[in-house]
C-alpha cells in the first residue's frame, strides 16, 4: 500500500510522470468539450514553451522568478513556518531595488549598481518578514495569518507609494519611472543568441546558484541540520540548544529576502520599472512550487519549469486557439499541483502490485 | 475449555522487518496471562492484530474458539476486546467523562448520556476503588490517574478480553499496585487479561501463564508458578542475566554541582520546586527518587537549561550557570552542554530524537556545533564513522545508521540517546527514567554502562521512578515529594518502606 | 467631510452585512479543522458555489435551486479534497492550494463558455435572493432608535444572514454537545485515541467535509446572489483566506470565531466609513492606507491580546496508523 | 494582401464592460463595415505584452491597437523594433513615427456626470466607487466632484475605493457594499469607476431604488431607470477612426488628448435613462458641455498636479 514497497524509479519518476499524465488527462478531456484537439493543443504547448528556443527562453524567465519564490516559501517550511507571505515580501522587495536604481541608476556602473540593488530588495524583502517572524517566534502569533495580512498591508502600502511618490509627474501609468540602462540586468541572448527576444537574463543564473547554496546550507551545514531539527521537532531542538526564536527569525528573514530577490528578475529584467502589483501571484505560485518539489532543489527547480512552460505555452496556445481562454491554464496548473502534489500515492498500490505480479 | 484467544501462525512483516513469525499460542478463559520479551520482540504488534490494528499477513485468530478476521478496532470492541495501550489513548484537552463515552455515546445529543454515564462511573470508581474524577481534564491529570482513566474506560465498556501493553511503564510501585488489584477482581470476574510488562517481578506476582517472545517468535508458554525470573529472563535475551552489577568502592571527589534553595513558580503561581539543595560529587550516582509528577521533570529540565528556575543559586564546579539575566530559556541547554552537562532526558520521543531524522542524524543532536568542518559544513565522514561505532559498541538493533529512528523499538532508541550523551564525555550527567519500557537485557547493559561512567569519575543525577533501579545504581538517594527534598539516604540505608513515606511527603527523622 | 460625519449605525448594519460571507467559510473551516483537516480550500469551494449557485439561479429563476446546486458543487469538492487529504493521505495543503487554483480557472473557463461574458454570468434580476422585511416594519421605522433596530440592523436583511446568525449556537451546540462533535474533536485531536475506541476516524472526517462543504456553499451563494447579484471570476477575493484568519484568531471555537468574523466585517465597515475623513490633527488619511486597517488591527490583536492560539492537535496530518 | 489589424487588452480582458470592452466593440465595428478581421489577445503581465506586441509584429500585423497604460513601456520598445509596424496606444503615451498614443479628458466627461448627480440628487449627497486608489481613477473623480460642486457647493461628495490589490477590479461584493454605506450615509446618486466592483455598485443601486452612474462604455442599457447615465469613454472610436485611417491610407502618428470637443468623452443619453433625466437637467448638462467645448469651464486634470481643486 505505501510507497516503501516500491523500488527507487518508480517512486522518484514512474509516480510523479503517472500524475502529471492523468492531469494532463483531465484537463485534455476539458480542451476537448471547449471544442479543441487536446493533441494539437500539447503539441503547440510545448512547441511554444520547449521547442521553440524564444519559447524556451520565455519558460526559463518564468521559471528564474518562481524558484525564488519557491526557495522563499521552502526554506520556511523547513523550519515548519508556512510563510504565505512571499508575495508581499516580493512585492516590497521591489520597492527596494527600485529605490536603490532610482536614487543611484544615473551614477554608478551596472556592475555595482545591480548588486547593491539586488541587496536592496533582498533587505527589503528581509524586513517584511521580520516582524511575522518575530511576532511568531516571540509572542507565538501563528505565522500563516500574520503573512497573509502582511500581504494586505504591502499592497496597501505599496499602492500609496507607487502612487503618491513614485509615478512620474503627468504620467499615468502606475509605475515608476523607466530605469537607465545600467539597472537592466544583462540578458542570456547575448551569449545564447539562438534564445532570440527574450528577457531571460542573469537572474535564472542566480536562481541555480540559490538552488545550490539551499541545498548545500539546507543538507549540509551545521545551520541547516538545525533548520531541520526546529521543523521537525522542537522540543528536541530546543533540547539540541538550538535557539528556536533566533532560527525562526532568521529564516523568516531569509524567506523574506530570496522573496525579495524574486523582484529582481521581474523588475530589473524584463519591465525596468516598479509597477502596481508586479508579482502578479507568483509568491503564491511559490507555495504551490515549494509544496510540489517537496523542497528539495530539484524538485523545486522542475517545478519552476513546469509552471513557467505552462505560462509560456498556455498563454501561446490562447494566442492560436481562440476558444482556449488563458484562464484554462490556471486550471491545469491546479490539476498538476494536485495530482502530482497532493496525491503522490495515487497509483502506488496498482503499481506495486503490478511490480509484483511480474516478479513471481 | 475453549481458549479465549488462540493465535495460529501469526506472520506480520513490516518492510524488511518480521515483526511476528508463525506465532502461535493460546490464553485460557478467565486467566491473566503475561507476555515477555526484549525490545523489537513483536510483542506490541500481536496484540495490536488481535485489537484489529494490523492485519496478519498470514495466520489464523479464534476468539472463543472460533476464527475472527478482526478488520478494525470498532470489531474488536464487538467481540469483547479491549486495550489499555503502551503510550495512552486519551485525548488530552477532554474530560474523564467524554474519553469514557468516545465511541459509546449512545444517542446523538449527549446532555442525558452523560448524566448516565457519570453516575455509572462514580459507581465503578467506588466499586473498583479508583480514585478519578469524571469532571477532571486528562491533561491536569498525572499519568497514574491517566492510567486509571484507561482501566476505567474498558470497565464501562466491559471488556471480557483486556490487553495491557507496558501497563505499569510509568506508574510508581503504589500504583502499580492497586492497578493489580483491579485485575484480580477482574479475574473473578472471570475476564482474560493479557499483560505485557517488561518487570518480570510482576510477572511473577500476578500472572497465571507467561507466554516469552524472542525476534518475532514463542519462545514457549509456560505456568507462573512453575518459574523464576531468573529463567524467564534466560528465556528472554536467550542468556544468563546478571542482577547484581559490579562496581567500584564509593569514593567520591569533588563537587561537580552543587544546588542551593532553588525554587520554581510556574506561569499559574505554583511552586513546583521548593527550596531544592543538594550537590554531586565527581564519581557518585545521586539518585532522585518519588512518584511521578513532583518535580523531578522540572529539576532535570533546570539543571539542563531547559527551563529557567524562579531563584535559586546553580553552580557547576565552584562556576555559576550561566543563566542569570535571561528572559527565557531559548537557546540555554547549549551553553550547559558546553559546560559538560549531558542530558538523557525522560520522554525521550518528545525532547532527545527527531523521529524523521535517521538514527546517524539523531547520533550527533545537541552537539551539531561541534561537529562543523569550516563554514559550518557537517563532516560526514566522521558522523557516520561516530555513528556505526555507537551502534556496534551499545549493541543497537538493527545497526543500520540510515534508518529512520522512529522504526528503532523504544529500548534501541534508549541506546542511541544514552551513547550519544555518553560519548560526549561529559563531567555532569543527568538522566531521567532510563529505562523506562526497557527490556530487561537491555536495562542490564544501560546500567553497566552507567556505572562504568561512575566509575571513570563522572557525576551523575538518575531520576527514575523504579525503586530497584535506585536501589541498583544510586550512591546516595534523594527523595522528592511535592517539590521538597523531603530526606536523603545512603545506599546501604535503602529501604523500600521508608522511602515509601518519604515519597508521600512524610518525614520519618 | 469632517471627523463626526460617520455614522455608527451604518457601520453596524454594514458590519451584520458582512460577516455573513465570513461567518459561512470560517464555521466550515472550523468543522474541517477540527476534525484535522486544514482547510485551505475554502477560496475555491466558495468561488465554486458563487458560479454554480448564480449560474443555476439565472437558469431556473429561482434562488433557492441556486442555494442548492451550491451546495451541491460545493460538497462535491469537500469529498474530493477528503478523497485526496483522508483517503489518499495526500499533504493537506497542496491539497487546497490545488483546489482553489483549478477552480479559479474553471469557473471562469465554464462561466466564458456558457456565457460569453468574461467568466461572468448574467444579472440574476429576480432571481436574487430578497431582503426579508419584518412585519409592520413600516410601521415602527419612524420611532427614533427602535426603528433603525428593527427595520435596519436586524430587520431588512436576506435570509442568508440570519441562516449565519443561527449558525452560531447550531455549531457551538453540534461541536460541544453532540456525539457527532465529541467525536470530530477527538479524531482532531488525537485520532489514534479515537480510533482505539472504536471510532473510524476516515469516516468522522469525510462527515466534517461534508458539514465544510455544505457551510461553505453558503458563503459563496451569499457572495452572488445576495451581494452582487451576478457571478464574476475570482469573486472571492480573499474572504476564504480571511475566514481562515477568523478561525485561528478565535481558536477554533465557533463563538470566539464568528466574534472574529464580526471583527473582520466591522473593521471593513469602518474603514469604508473613514476614508476621505478629516482627522483632527492628522488631516485625511490616504484611502490607500486605510485599507490597511483590518489587517493592521488583525496583527495587533494577534500579537497583543491573545498571543498563543492552540491548533487542533492532529491538524494537517493525515491518520497513519502506526509510528 | 488584405491589411491585418490587431488588438492587445489588458489584465482587465475584452469583456471587462469598461474600456477594455469598449475597445473590442470599436473593432467590431471595423470589421462589420470592411470584412476586414482582426487579432485579439489578453495579456497578463507587462512582460506579456512585449512578448506579444513582438509577435504580432513578426506576423507582419499593420496596425496593433494596445489598450491601457500599462503597455506604454512595450510598446515604445517594440515600435523602435519593428518600425513598419504601427501602434495605436490607448491611455498612455508612447513616442515614435508609427505610434499614434491617445488620450482621453476623463475629466471633462467626469464633470458632466457630475452636474447630473448634483442636479438628480435630493440629498445633496452623492458618492463615488473607484477601483483602486490611481492617478487614472482620481482624475474620474476629480471631474466628478467639480462638477458637483461646481452646480452645488454645499454638496457632499462622498468617495470609497474598493482595495488595493488586483482583486479590487473583481470583486461585486465590496463594490456593492461600498454603494451601501453610502446609501446609509445619505449619498443616492453613485458614480461608480472600478471594473467589476463598480457592477456590484451598480446592482446595489438598483436595489435600492437609487441612481447609478455608469463608466467608459454605455452601461445605461443595464439596468434601465436605475441608471442616472453613464460617462462614455469613447475608446471604440478611437480604435474604429485608427483603423479606419490605416485602411484609407492617412494614419496619423502623435499624441491626441480627447475630450468632449473631440467627442472622446460624453454623458449618455437613450432610451433607458430618458425617465430619470429630467428636461431641465439635460438643459444644465449641456449647457456645461458647450462651456468646457468653448473653453468658459476649465476642468482641471487631476493627473498634472496630482491635487484635486474640489
Ligand atoms: N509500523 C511499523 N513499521 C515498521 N516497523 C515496525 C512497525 N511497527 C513495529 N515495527 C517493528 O517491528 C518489530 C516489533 O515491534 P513491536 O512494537 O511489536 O515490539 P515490542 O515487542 O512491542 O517492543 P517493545 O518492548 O519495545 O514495546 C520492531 O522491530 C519494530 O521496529
Ligand atoms: N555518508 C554520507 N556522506 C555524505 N552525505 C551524506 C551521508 N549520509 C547522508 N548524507 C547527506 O545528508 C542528508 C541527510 O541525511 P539522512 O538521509 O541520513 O537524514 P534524513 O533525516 O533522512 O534527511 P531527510 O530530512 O532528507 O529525510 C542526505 O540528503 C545526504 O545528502
Ligand atoms: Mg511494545
Ligand atoms: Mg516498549
Amino acid at each position: 500500500m505505501n510507497q516503501a514497497d516500491l523500488p527507487r524509479w518508480a517512486t522518484a519518476f514512474a509516480l510523479p510522470l503517472l500524475n502529471l499524465f492523468s492531469a494532463l488527462l483531465v484537463a485534455a478531456g476539458v480542451i476537448y468539450l471547449l471544442g479543441e484537439s487536446p493533441v494539437e493543443c500539447l503539441g503547440i504547448l510545448i512547441n511554444a514553451a520547449v521547442l521553440n528556443p524564444e519559447g524556451l527562453g520565455y519558460t526559463l524567465f518564468y521559471a528564474a522568478t518562481f524558484i525564488f519564490t519557491g526557495l522563499s516559501v521552502s526554506v520556511a517550511m523547513q523550519a515548519g513556518l508556512f510563510n504565505i507571505g512571499s508575495e508581499g515580501q516580493m512585492y516590497v522587495g521591489g520597492l527596494g531595488l527600485t529605490l536603490v536604481v532610482l536614487a543611484l541608476d544615473s551614477s554608478l556602473p551596472g556592475w555595482l549598481l545591480i548588486p547593491l540593488a539586488m541587496l536592496g530588495s533582498a533587505a527589503f524583502g528581509a524586513a517584511w518578514a521580520f516582524l511575522p517572524g518575530y511576532l511568531q517566534a516571540k509572542r507565538g502569533s501563528h505565522v500563516v495569518v500574520t503573512t497573509i495580512m502582511f500581504n494586505f498591508i504591502a499592497a496597501s502600502l505599496m499602492n500609496y507609494v507607487i502612487v503618491s511618490f513614485l509615478i512620474p509627474a503627468g504620467q499615468q501609468n502606475t509605475a515608476s519611472r523607466v530605469f537607465a540602462d545600467a539597472a537592466w540586468l544583462p540578458k542570456l541572448n547575448g551569449i545564447l543568441p539562438v534564445l532570440g527576444e527574450t528577457p531571460l537574463n542573469i537572474s535564472f543564473v542566480l536562481a541555480l546558484v540559490a538552488l545550490v547554496i539551499y541545498g548545500l546550507v539546507v543538507w549540509r551545514t551545521t545551520w541547516g541540520y538545525q533548520l531541520r531539527a526546529t521543523g521537525l521537532n522542537q522540543h528536541a531542538a530546543h533540547y539540541a540548544g538550538i535557539s528556536i526564536s533566533k532560527t525562526i527569525i532568521i529564516t523568516m528573514m531569509i524567506s523574506g529576502a530570496l522573496a525579495g530577490l524574486a523582484a529582481v528578475n521581474s523588475v530589473m529584467g524584463s519591465t525596468h520599472y516598479l509597477n502596481l502589483n508586479f508579482p502578479a501571484g507568483a509568491g503564491f505560485i511559490g507555495i504551490a512550487i515549494a509544496l510540489m518539489g517537496r523542497q528539495h532543489p530539484l524538485g523545486i527547480l522542475l517545478s519552476s519549469i513546469l509552471f513557467g512552460a505552462l505560462i509560456q505555452g498556455g498563454f501561446d496556445l490562447s494566442l492560436e486557439k481562440a476558444n482556449i481562454p488563458p484562464e484554462t491554464f490556471i486550471f491545469i496548473q491546479g490539476l498538476i499541483i494536485l495530482f502530482c502534489g497532493a496525491m503522490e500515492n495515487l497509483y502506488a498500490p496498482a503499481l506495486s502490485a503490478l511490480l509484483k505480479r511480474k516478479e513471481k | 475449555m475453549q481458549p479465549a484467544v488462540e493465535f495460529q501462525q501469526i506472520s506480520k512483516r513490516f518492510g524488511a522487518v518480521q515483526a511476528n513469525r508463525d506465532v502461535s499460542f493460546s490464553i485460557a478463559p478467565g486467566s491473566i496471562h503475561g507476555v515477555i520479551g526484549e525490545n523489537g520482540a513483536g510483542k506490541s504488534t500481536l496484540m495490536s492484530i488481535l485489537y484489529g490494528y494490523y492485519r496478519a499477513d498470514s495466520g489464523k485468530l479464534l476468539i472463543n474458539g472460533a476464527e475472527q478476521h478482526i478488520r478494525n478496532s470498532q470489531e474488536a470492541i464487538k467481540l469483547g476486546i479491549g486495550m489499555v495501550h503502551q503510550h495512552f489513548m486519551l485525548v488530552e484537552n477532554m474530560t474523564v467523562l467524554d474519553n469514557v463515552m468516545l465511541g459509546m455515546e449512545g444517542g446523538f445529543r449527549l446532555k442525558p448520556q452523560r448524566h448516565e454515564v457519570e453516575a455509572k462511573l462514580r459507581e465503578i470508581c467506588k466499586r473498583y476503588s479508583l480514585d478519578v474524577d469524571p469532571l477532571a481534564t486528562i491533561q491536569d491529570l498525572s499519568v497514574g490517574v491517566q492510567q486509571r482513566v484507561e482501566i476505567l474506560k474498558q470497565i464501562y465498556r466491559s471488556a471480557n478480553i483486556l490487553i495491557l501493553d507496558e501497563p505499569t511503564a510509568v506508574l510508581t510501585v503504589q500504583e502499580a499496585a492497586s492497578l493489580f488489584e483491579v485485575l484480580r477482581l477482574f479475574k473473578e470476574q472471570g475476564k482474560t487479561i493479557i499483560l505485557i510488562t517488561h518487570k518480570l517481578q510482576e510477572i511473577l506476582e500476578i500472572t497465571d501463564q507467561v507466554t516469552v517472545m524472542r525476534a518475532g517468535t514463542v519462545i514457549g508458554s509456560v505456568a507462573t508458578a512453575e518459574t523464576t525470573t531468573i529463567q524467564l529472563a534466560e528465556m528472554m535475551v536467550g542468556r544468563p542475566i546478571v542482577t547484581h552489577l559490579p562496581r567500584a568502592a564509593y569514593a567520591p571527589g569533588e563537587t561537580v554541582l552543587d544546588v542551593k534553595d532553588l525554587n520554581l513558580v510556574n506561569s499559574q503561581k505554583v511552586s513546583l520546586l521548593k527550596n531544592v539543595s543538594f550537590n554531586i560529587r565527581a564519581g557518585e550516582i545521586v539518585a532522585i527518587a518519588g512518584v511521578s509528577g513532583n518535580g523531578q521533570s522540572e529539576l532535570l529540565e533546570i539543571l539542563s537549561g531547559m527551563r529557567l528556575p524562579t531563584s535559586g543559586k546553580l553552580q557547576m564546579q565552584g562556576k555559576d550557570l550561566p543563566f542569570a539575566g535571561r528572559k527565557d530559556a531559548d537557546g540555554l541547554p547549549a551553553n550547559f552542554r558546553e559546560l559538560g552537562i549531558a542530558h538523557v532526558p525522560e520522554d525521550r520521543l518528545r525532547d532527545a530524537v527527531i523521529k524523521n531524522f535517521s538514527v546517524m542524524m539523531n547520533s550527533f543532536l545537541g552537539y551539531q556545533k561541534k561537529l562543523g568542518k569550516s563554514f559550518g559544513l557537517l563532516d560526514y565522514k566522521s558522523i557516520l564513522k561516530n555513528c556505526t561505532d555507537l551502534l556496534a559498541k551499545f549493541d543497537v538493533r538493527p545497526a543500520d545508521p540510515h534508518l529512520r529512528i522512529a522504526l528503532l523499538s523504544g529500548g534501541n532508541q534508549q541506546k542511541v540517546v544514552m551513547a550519544r550523551e555518553i560519548a560526549a564525555n561529559p563531567k555532569l550527567m543527568l538522566v531521567g527514567q532510563p529505562t523506562r519500557g526497557v527490556d530487561i537485557g537491555t536495562i542490564e547493559s544501560l546500567h553497566t554502562r552507567l556505572l562504568a561512567m561512575r566509575d571513570a569519575g563522572i557525576a551523575i543525577l538518575l531520576v527514575s521512578v523504579e525503586l530497584e533501579e535506585v536501589r541498583a545504581l544510586a550512591d546516595r538517594i534523594l527523595v522528592i515529594s511535592g517539590g521538597a527534598i523531603t530526606g536523603e539516604l545512603k545506599a546501604e540505608e535503602f529501604d523500600a518502606t521508608e522511602i515509601g513515606c518519604l515519597m508521600g511527603g512524610i518525614h520519618t527523622h | 467631510m469632517m471627523f463626526d460625519d460617520f455614522q455608527f449605525s451604518s457601520i453596524l448594519v454594514s458590519t451584520i452585512r458582512n460577516a455573513p460571507v465570513l461567518m459561512f467559510a470560517a464555521m466550515a473551516g472550523l468543522f474541517a479543522e477540527r476534525s484535522g483537516v486544514v482547510d485551505l480550500a475554502l477560496e475555491g469551494k466558495m468561488l465554486a458555489a458563487a458560479f454554480v449557485s448564480a449560474a443555476v439561479a439565472f437558469a431556473t429563476k429561482n434562488p433557492w435551486l441556486g442555494i442548492l446546486a451550491g451546495i451541491g458543487i460545493s460538497v462535491a469538492i469537500a469529498l474530493l479534497q477528503g478523497f485526496v487529504s483522508i483517503t489518499q493521505k495526500g499533504n493537506q495543503l497542496v491539497a487546497g492550494i490545488a483546489i482553489n487554483i483549478t477552480l479559479s480557472g474553471l469557473t471562469f473557463v465554464i462561466a466564458q463558455y456558457l456565457f460569453q461574458q468574461g467568466g461572468r454570468t448574467p444579472d440574476l434580476g429576480d432571481a436574487r435572493l430578497f431582503d426579508i422585511v419584518f412585519p409592520g416594519a413600516e410601521a415602527v421605522a419612524g420611532i427614533p432608535f427602535l426603528g433603525w433596530v428593527y427595520t435596519k440592523l436586524i430587520g431588512g436583511h436576506s435570509a442568508l444572514v440570519y441562516l449565519a446568525f443561527a449558525l452560531i449556537p447550531v455549531v457551538h451546540w453540534v461541536l460541544y454537545h453532540t456525539s457527532f462533535g465529541l467525536r470530530l474533536r477527538a479524531v482532531g485531536e488525537n485520532p489514534h485515541a479515537a480510533d482505539a475506541a472504536g471510532i473510524n476516524v476516515e469516516r468522522t472526517r469525510f462527515m466534517a467535509m461534508l458539514c465544510a462543504g455544505v457551510l461553505c456553499s453558503f458563503s459563496g451563494a451569499y457572495l452572488s446572489i445576495v451581494q452582487s447579484g451576478f457571478f464574476l471570476r475570482d469573486m472571492s477575493a480573499g474572504n476564504g483566506y480571511l475566514a481562515l484568519t477568523a478561525l485561528v484568531f478565535g481558536n477554533w471555537r465557533p463563538l470566539h470565531t464568528a466574534l472574529g468574523c464580526l471583527m473582520f466585517g466591522f473593521f471593513a465597515a469602518l474603514q469604508v466609513q473613514i476614508e476621505g475623513v478629516v482627522f483632527p490633527g492628522i488631516g485625511k488619511v490616504p484611502g490607500s492606507l486605510i485599507q490597511m486597517i483590518p489587517y493592521v488591527v488583525t496583527v495587533i490583536v494577534l500579537a497583543g491580546l491573545m498571543a498563543k492560539s492552540v491548533a487542533p492537535k492532529a491538524i494537517g496530518q493525515p491518520f497513519v496508523k502506526s509510528r | 494582401a488584405d491589411l491585418k489589424f490587431a488588438v492587445i487588452y489588458d489584465a482587465g480582458g475584452k469583456f471587462d464592460k469598461s474600456f477594455n470592452q469598449s475597445a473590442s466593440e470599436g473593432a467590431e465595428r471595423f470589421k462589420k463595415e470592411t470584412k476586414l478581421n482582426y487579432l485579439e489577445v489578453q495579456v497578463a503581465s507587462d512582460t506579456q505584452t512585449e512578448q506579444v506586441l513582438r509577435n504580432l509584429a513578426r506576423k507582419n500585423v499593420d496596425l496593433i491597437a494596445a489598450i491601457g497604460f500599462g503597455q506604454a513601456q512595450a510598446v515604445q520598445n517594440i515600435a523602435k523594433e519593428f518600425p513598419k509596424t504601427k501602434f495605436v496606444l490607448i491611455d498612455g503615451i508612447a513616442t515614435g513615427d508609427n505610434v499614434s498614443s491617445v488620450l482621453f479628458k476623463e475629466q471633462e466627461g467626469s464633470y458632466l456626470v457630475g452636474v447630473a448627480a448634483a442636479i438628480a440628487s435630493k440629498t445633496k449627497k452623492v458618492g463615488f466607487v473607484g477601483g483602486m486608489d490611481i492617478p487614472l481613477i482620481r482624475n474620474f473623480s476629480c471631474g466628478y466632484a467639480q462638477g458637483a460642486k461646481a452646480t452645488d457647493a454645499k454638496l457632499e461628495v462622498i468617495q470609497n475605493m474598493v482595495g488595493t490589490t488586483t482583486s479590487a477590479w473583481n470583486d461585486p461584493a465590496k463594490g456593492g457594499e461600498l454603494a451601501r454605506a453610502q446609501f446609509e450615509r445619505g449619498v443616492d446618486v453613485i458614480f461608480a469607476a472600478a471594473g467589476g466592483s463598480g457592477l456590484g455598485t451598480l446592482q446595489a443601486v438598483k436595489e435600492k431604488g437609487k441612481l447609478g452612474i455608469g463608466v467608459d462604455s454605455n452601461q445605461n442599457y443595464m439596468h434601465p431607470g436605475s441608471m442616472l447615465t453613464s460617462m462614455v469613454k469613447r475608446v471604440d472610436q478611437a480604435i474604429y477612426d485608427s483603423f479606419m485611417q490605416l485602411k484609407n491610407g492617412n494614419w496619423k502618428n502623435g499624441t491626441q488628448y480627447k475630450g468632449l470637443k473631440e467627442g472622446g468623452v460624453d454623458w449618455a443619453l437613450d432610451k433607458d435613462n430618458r425617465s430619470v433625466v429630467s428636461a431641465d437637467m439635460e438643459k444644465r448638462v449641456n449647457a456645461a458641455k458647450q462651456d468646457i467645448i468653448s473653453g468658459k469651464i476649465k476642468v482641471v486634470d487631476f493627473r498634472e498636479g496630482n491635487k484635486c481643486p474640489v
